[in-house]
């Protein structure tokens, strides 16, 4: 296929989609659908068609808007207005005011301090496309970056450029994406594999179910790219079983891309194969982990195994193997079309571009952020979050889920990036980031993620089967006020001892939300510990 | 009003247990109650254990006299296998079961009990101890040493470990008897048995200065109950149970198997330890006892020679007069003599050292019931298995239970006649314990169900409020 | 026991037409083995032994790892559904939310334990690490309809009502 | 004599086989009888426990309010608390009961296995706690002798270590 | 041919081939290192972390059993800091089953017991789960008492990888999780059991063992294994 072909393709979706006046975006991802956006799509629809307004005005449920707080949202096009909570009952008014002045009592303006900071790099098709059209993906430059490596680029300049981006890992520990795919493709294996971790586990973290379910494309695109890269021809996508619309949606855009040629074998007729099969969960955190991930591909238990070898050398069914999560995979696609200099330029030196975050907690503004590394925590909790609903007072900012940490006021203006995380005693993690007030129990929350731990551990070795469950214990007796000193010992020598023995990712972090609250507030661990017993 | 005076923890005594003593505004006792204090519930956890675990595990409820529930709990299990054990086997467990009365009737009589009868019942508590008996006497108190660590030394020689030995198991024991221990053993006994025949020279004399505790020391009639051989001989390990009733007249052998036809068991609700009575004339007045004191008023013969001699002069005693516990530690010294001569013959059956000593076999049988003399009496150990050996059920009686009801009654006795409530002395009250102390209870196997037994006296009025307590806790 | 070559389904309840397709889709390789649970999951509603020996026979997976693999993940259930359930999330942001507490009232109101069944069958408390309705928190998933709004002293309320609705 | 050392021994929820081993070192009992005082124990009369003990060796888990309280103020009084044998130090055998309700071994052995009075006894009795718990997980405990029981020369070379003023360096094992 | 390494073990010189771990050659050097996942013979897992060392240049442990040689490594097995951790890896097995040693089938004969020992655990900090955990009794050679199972997986691998029937495996996770037989059937009711009594031989503790075996009797065999290996290599070579 040559360029020209290709970009007859899309301008002829370009064309169909500029052929409506109106577009009426309205977002069907999870929470919004919670609020009853369905609905709301089926009254728009009827009104329009009552009004005899189909070949004017499309009515598209679209991907994540962001605001999900607020649901259900929708976004109309071209004059670019946000609705928040709309209700059937609003379909009306808002065709009414198509192209005028918006209707005020749901108008979201564009220049709420929610929008202000906040970069799409991720989500730049989120909310725009249909997700379940791969033509509408099309209209708006889906799988032209694929293009452009397949037919236009060698393996080794690809690695190049997403190398010199500066990518890396958005699963949680960062390592450089450009290294992974680099030692991926050195392996000297006839067979390799691609897998895209989609086992978003982190509780209070939704960004992968967000762009699984408001631009699939966008992840099988960047899987594609990077099998290329590597040569791998066979790939995975492993989603929790609980995501029921990201898995429809995927399965949808899978079949999609491979009847349009973008999948499958000979892509672009160029002599470049690549498969995608998904493969869901079935509720185990632990699988997040890469081993266990591969295991459970393979139809066992989730069990992690020790490193090395790294899936790099041996991963599924013992092949070379490149595991991203679905946001890493999500940015190839816009480092190649702008390149790599382009993405180096967002964010700063050593985290490149931007972070999804998903916002929740005790936060004014609840929902799904991206916005450039280097924003300060302030900047986001304070500005974009609206802060502190009902009065009360910051107490402290969880990310990372179970393996990171909670950071307290005095580090808010710490720039959000893979170091300065780390250096908190948190870490940036796949990005969910929760709220806490001053009516948060810090020790109640540590007792939470260790609960959260004891359950998942998957009970291979010992530190994590034992000591999960021990610290738990004790953490237990500190909520409940019966503490002693000598807990509170045996508490830090638990999460020292767990950290570093641990098999696996999950139990090596399982202590960190107990460490940096004993870090940051100690005091409310020494108030948990009771009065020395008297004789009776 | 009443007043009640509470002695806590009961000492020298191989348990926790205490005593209540009621008292009224004159002053004189009007009630008295021994508790056991403590529950364990190996009834309950040996649920689902293999059977073959049995045996340890139900030592355990005893660290005194872990043999008999080692015993005991074998035989049941032998049950359960449906098998015959070889006849080594049988010995050497006999060996061993003696060997273990030997200790503990040494460790009642010396180390417990002696400190009262030596120094005397209002002798300084501080000093009524085996360490103040050695001062007093300390070849006595060593013969006493010795005598205990005569019989743990055999336990030791046979089994590997002088308390709680694995070495019964179902089927027979797991090792046989070498050569060099029988040696050992054999070499021990004229010593030990010289140091039993002077014991016996000190006790008896001290009869005569003890005739007002004798006359209230649990002194009542009682049917009495154990292990006997047809012939009327001594026996702790086979033999028919036997009860005989308070005027020594044979009443019944009972099939362990039908036991629950005649023995029942009550609930008192002050005390974990639980009152067998004997079922066909109902609670309390089935009340019975059991241990050296009923096995040695049931035999017309101990079985061995010197153990004969010494059991004619106690059956010379008036059969009345030996209805006082207080005979219960004169009987003890006669047992460790037939225990020490019994031994000896027993290392010289023909196949003593026959390595031929457990039956093997598969569960057999869905119940099994195992009957032994333990030092305080008898034992009784019933367990019932699903079709793969898994215990379903287990309920034992044990000998101090057996004695419950006597050494409540006798601390009530004792009570009456020495306690006066105007004027309370600590020596009135050691008679109280010294009554319990005649019985040697083993509150760890009492309490096998649940629990322990400290001391504690306390003096109540009518409506139950405590005035004073005398307790150790 | 001599096994036979060909594995029978354990009925001939059209379902198995389905599970058979799964498997043979993944060419009847071991690692269909969860694929092929979900299938019977989803077809049966829970796991049985007889499927579990079936499927496992069929992949060639060893009973007990087949066993081990559907009591690894939380979403397989051994044990039949219950007519109603409920699905209390317990992800971060519903738990500073109180859904702990949510849960505990649920708890108490039908007299269960979280993971439990009442004895009729009718209702099941379940909880999940995250639903991924933060931006709703604390919510609940009742007969797979997710419900904000709720509270610890409404939810029963709210619970009871939506079932009853759809019964 | 106030060079004496004061012992002291106590016997919570276990069978008396670390008693009857402590009974083991047999005659070295006697020997080193004027150098220690045995001031509270099963084998003594004292039934208060003195004002300051210098050794206490405990046997057994603890298993009711009365076995807890007594602990506590044991460990008042004393200056070295010695755990003697598994019981003591892990619950051991008695903890088995811990898999069961309190109520389930009480219905067993007093109403199911019994003829008359079918209740459990709640006079004078006490409370069991609804789990055996090892001693040092209710007071401090300064040393430890894993056995069941330990063995008598364990606890004599234990006993002879202390009595000259050095800490016991002896490795038993559980069981 | 195997290229060979040089390298250090607590500062002794020591070489061993690319395909070595640090634990067999620590072994072959009568270097101590405990252990008890990990048996001569089958697949090593790295679970119990008892193996642990500390390796020049790098900040994580590793576990020797599981770490291949490398030129000019430096490996530390003993320090305070991993003693400490083997101690508190013992005390966890201690307190998450109901290991009442006295009353075991494998007391005196119990690599648990017997480390405990070495390492000095007189006593553990930990609290005591006294978790209600099955015994099954019901095979009429071999029983299982998961109250003693401390989840090395000797017994699912030896099954799998040598006797070839893979009747054991684990079922459930974390703190729940348990060696089960089939479908969780009792073990008599196993189809594939072949009764060999491999699993029984190579368990590190009393949980699986002979019933004809009463307390402290039963000891175990686990040297068929290495044997058993090098046999089948040379009747297949």
């Amino acid at each position: 296929m040559h360029r020209e072909e290709f970009e007859q393709i899309v301008q002829a979706e370009r064309d169909k989609h500029r052929a409506y006046e109106h577009h009426i975006n309205v977002c069907t991802a999870l929470g919004c659908v919670a609020y009853g956006s369905e609905k709301v799509v089926d009254a728009l629809e009827a009104e329009v068609k009552e009004r005899g307004l189909e070949h004017k005005c499309k009515i598209t449920g679209v991907g994540c808007l962001g605001l999900c707080g607020n649901g259900p949202i929708m976004k109309t096009e071209p004059d670019n207005q946000f609705y928040q909570s709309v209700k059937p009952s609003d379909s009306a008014d808002i065709i009414d005011h198509l192209g005028k002045e918006p209707v005020k009592r749901i108008h979201l303006p564009q220049n709420s301090p929610f929008f202000i900071g906040q970069q799409r790099v991720v989500l730049s098709n989120a909310g725009k496309i249909d997700p379940e059209e791969i033509e509408s993906a099309l209209a708006f430059g889906a799988y032209r970056a694929l293009f452009q490596a397949a037919t236009e680029m060698t393996p080794t300049e690809v690695l190049r450029e997403v190398t010199a981006s500066g990518l890396r890992g958005r699963g949680g520990a960062g390592y450089p994406t450009g290294l992974k795919w680099s030692t991926v493709a050195k392996m000297d294996d006839t067979i390799k594999y691609i897998v895209c971790n989609g086992d978003e586990g982190d509780p209070g973290a939704f960004m992968d179910r967000s762009i699984m379910e408001s631009d699939p494309h966008r992840i099988l695109e960047g899987m594609a790219i990077a099998a290329y890269a590597v040569g791998a021809t066979e790939g995975y996508i492993y989603v929790r079983a609980e995501y029921g619309l990201g898995i429809q949606r995927l399965k949808k855009a899978i079949r999609q891309a491979e009847k349009m040629g973008f999948l499958g074998n000979n892509i672009f007729d160029s002599p470049f194969s690549f498969n995608v099969q998904l493969r869901l969960g079935a509720g185990a955190f632990v699988c997040g982990e890469e081993t266990a991930l591969i295991a459970s591909i393979e139809g066992q238990r989730g069990n992690p195994r020790p490193r090395p070898p790294y899936p790099a050398m041996s991963g599924l069914w013992g092949h070379s193997t490149l595991i991203n999560n679905v946001e890493t995979f999500a940015n190839i696609a816009p480092i190649i079309l702008n390149g790599s200099e382009w993405f180096a330029g967002i964010g700063t030196k050593k985290s490149a571009g931007t972070k999804v975050f998903a916002l929740s907690g005790k936060v004014n503004r609840v929902g799904l952020i991206e916005v450039p590394m280097g924003i300060t925590l302030r900047q986001i909790i304070e500005g974009i979050g609206g802060g502190i609903p009902d009065g009360r007072a910051f107490k402290a900012v969880q990310t990372g889920g179970p393996s990171g940490g909670c950071i307290p006021q005095e580090h808010l203006d710490t720039p959000v990036d893979y170091e300065s995380l780390r250096e908190l005693g948190s870490i940036m993690g796949s990005g969910g980031m929760v709220i806490m007030d001053d009516t948060s129990s810090m020790v109640s929350v540590a007792r939470y993620f260790m609960e959260f731990c004891m359950d998942e551990s998957c009970g291979k070795c010992i530190p994590c089967r034992v000591g999960t469950a021990q610290m738990h214990e004790l953490l237990t007796r500190f909520v409940d006020k019966e503490a002693t000193e000598a807990d509170l010992e045996l508490l830090e020598e638990l999460c020292d001892m767990v950290s570093q023995t641990s098999l696996c990712g999950l139990g090596q972090s399982a202590p960190n939300p107990v460490m940096s609250t004993l870090r940051y507030f100690r005091d409310e661990y020494l108030q948990c510990i009771a009065p020395a017993q008297e004789p009776a | 009003m009443t007043n009640t005076i509470t002695i806590d923890p009961v000492t020298r005594i191989e348990g926790h247990g205490k005593i209540t003593i009621e008292i009224n505004d004159d002053g004189d006792v009007t009630n008295a109650h021994f508790h056991v204090t403590q529950l364990r519930g190996f009834e309950k956890f040996s649920e689902g254990r293999p059977f073959r675990e049995m045996p340890a595990l139900m030592a355990r409820i005893c660290g005194i006299c872990p043999v008999s529930h080692l015993v005991a709990s074998a035989k049941a299990c032998d049950e359960l296998l449906a098998v015959r054990i070889p006849v080594t086997a049988v010995n050497l467990r006999k060996i061993l079961n003696i060997a273990q009365m030997v200790q503990s009737h040494a460790l009642s009589v010396f180390y417990l009990s002696a400190p009262d009868l030596m120094l005397g019942m209002d002798a300084d508590p501080a000093k009524r101890n085996i360490f103040g008996m050695y001062e007093a006497d300390p070849q006595l108190a060593r013969n006493g040493v010795r005598l205990r660590q005569f019989g743990q030394q055999v336990i030791e020689r046979l089994s590997g470990k002088r308390i709680h030995p694995n070495w019964v198991v179902a089927g027979g024991v797991s090792d046989p008897l070498t050569p060099e221990a029988r040696e050992a053993i054999l070499a021990d006994i004229p010593e030990v048995k010289q140091i039993t025949l002077d014991a016996l020279k000190w006790f008896i004399p001290l009869i005569d200065q003890y005739r007002e505790e004798i006359k209230v020391f649990a002194n009542f009639p009682t049917m009495y109950m154990g292990l006997i051989n047809p012939d009327g001989s001594l026996e702790h390990y086979d033999g028919v149970l036997r009860i005989i009733d308070a005027d020594g007249n044979h009443v019944k052998d009972i099939d362990p198997r039908h036991y629950q036809e005649s023995i029942g068991e009550a609930v008192e609700d002050h005390s974990f330890l639980k009152s067998p009575f004997y079922k066909p004339l109902g609670y309390p007045e089935g009340i019975y006892r059991v241990g050296p004191l009923a096995r040695l008023n049931m035999a017309t013969r101990a079985g061995t020679p010197l153990a004969d001699e010494a059991l004619k002069e106690y059956q010379s005693l008036d059969w009345e007069e030996r209805q006082s516990s207080f005979y219960f530690h004169y009987t003890r010294l006669i047992e460790i003599l037939y225990g020490i001569e019994r031994i000896e013959e027993l290392l010289n059956t023909p196949d003593i050292l026959s390595t031929h000593v457990q039956s093997l076999a598969n569960v057999n049988a869905a119940e099994g019931i195992g009957v032994s003399e333990a030092p305080r009496g008898t034992l009784l150990h019933h367990y019932k298995v699903d079709e793969y050996g898994g215990i379903t059920w287990a309920n034992l009686i044990i000998a101090t239970g057996h004695n419950n009801m006597a050494m409540d009654r006798g601390v009530y006795q004792t009570a009456k006649r020495f306690v006066d409530g105007r004027k309370i002395e600590e020596g009135m009250l050691n008679r109280v314990e010294a009554v319990i102390r005649t019985f040697d209870p083993c509150l760890s196997c009492s309490t096998h169900a649940i629990g322990q037994m400290p001391l504690h006296i306390e003096l109540k009025d009518q409506n139950g409020n405590v005035l004073d307590v005398l307790q150790r806790d | 026991m001599v096994r036979p070559v060909e594995v029978a389904p354990p009925s001939d309840d059209k379902r198995w037409r389905i599970i058979n397709a799964t498997m043979r889709r993944y060419g009847y390789k071991p690692h269909a083995l969860i694929e092929t649970l979900h299938a019977v999951q989803e077809a049966f509603g829970f796991l049985d032994d007889a499927s579990l020996s079936f499927v496992a026979q069929r992949l060639n997976v060893p009973m007990s790892k087949a066993y081990g693999v559907a009591t690894f993940y939380h979403f397989f259930s051994l044990k039949p559904p219950a007519r109603h359930n409920c699905v209390i999330c317990l992800g971060t942001a519903c738990y500073i939310k109180g859904s702990d507490q949510m849960l505990k009232s649920l708890g108490e109101a039908y007299g269960i334990e979280e993971g439990e069944i009442t004895p009729d069958s009718e209702f099941a408390l379940l909880s999940a690490r995250c639903v991924g309705g933060c931006g709703q928190a604390p919510v609940a998933v009742v007969d797979g309809e997710v419900v904000s709004g709720l509270t610890p002293d409404n939810v029963v309320a709210m619970v009871r009502e939506k079932i009853n609705h759809a019964s | 004599m106030p060079d004496k050392v004061k012992v002291a021994t106590v016997w919570l929820d276990g069978c008396s086989g670390c008693h009857m081993s402590f009974l083991d070192i047999d005659h070295v009992l006697l020997d080193i009888a004027d150098k220690i005082d045995l001031v509270y124990s099963p084998l003594v009369d004292n039934k208060d426990f003195p004002d300051m003990v210098d050794l206490t060796l405990v046997e057994g888990g603890v298993s009711s309010v009365d076995d807890r309280a007594k602990i506590i103020k044991i460990r008042k009084h004393t200056k070295l608390l010695l755990a003697l044998g598994d019981c003591a130090i892990t619950g051991n055998v008695p903890a088995m009961r811990n898999r069961y309700p309190v109520a389930a071994v009480e219905e067993r052995a007093y109403i199911e296995n019994a003829d008359v009075n079918q209740r459990p006894p709640s006079l004078v009795v006490p409370k069991l706690l609804p789990k055996i718990q090892p001693v040092h997980t209710v007071v401090p405990v300064d040393i430890y002798l894993p056995g069941c029981p330990p063995p008598g020369p364990v606890i004599r070379d234990a006993l002879v270590a202390l009595l000259n003023g050095q800490m016991p360096d002896v490795s038993p094992r559980f069981g | 041919m195997m290229p060979v390494k040089t390298f250090k073990i607590d500062g002794q010189d020591v070489s061993g081939r690319e395909d070595e771990t640090i634990l067999e050659i620590a072994r072959e050097n009568d270097i101590f290192l405990p252990t008890l996942c990990n048996i001569a013979g089958l697949k090593p897992v790295g679970a119990c972390r008892l193996c642990m060392v500390e390796v020049a240049g790098s900040n994580k442990l590793l576990p020797a059993c599981a770490t291949r040689v490398q030129e000019g490594m430096e490996v530390t097995t003993n320090s305070e800091r991993l003693q400490k951790y083997r101690r508190m890896i013992l005390e966890m097995l201690f307190v998450e089953g109901n290991h009442i040693c006295s009353v075991c089938v494998a007391n005196g004969h119990c690599e648990l017991q017997w480390l405990a020992e070495k390492l000095g655990v007189d006593h553990t900090r930990l609290n005591y789960m006294f978790p209600a955990k099955e015994v099954d009794v019901s095979h009429y050679r071999y029983a299982i008492d998961h109250n003693r199972c401390i989840l090395c997986t000797r017994c699912v691998r030896v099954c799998a990888e040598i006797e070839g029937a893979h009747t054991w495996d684990v079922s459930g996770r974390g703190i729940e999780a348990k060696v089960v037989t089939d479908l969780n059937t009792p073990w008599a009711l196993s189809e594939t059991c072949t009764e060999c009594g491999k699993c029984v031989q190579v368990c590190p503790t009393g949980a699986l063992f002979k019933k004809s075996r009463a307390v402290g009797e039963m000891v175990k065999d686990g040297q068929f294994l290495p044997y058993l290996k090098t046999m089948r290599e040379v009747d297949n070579a």
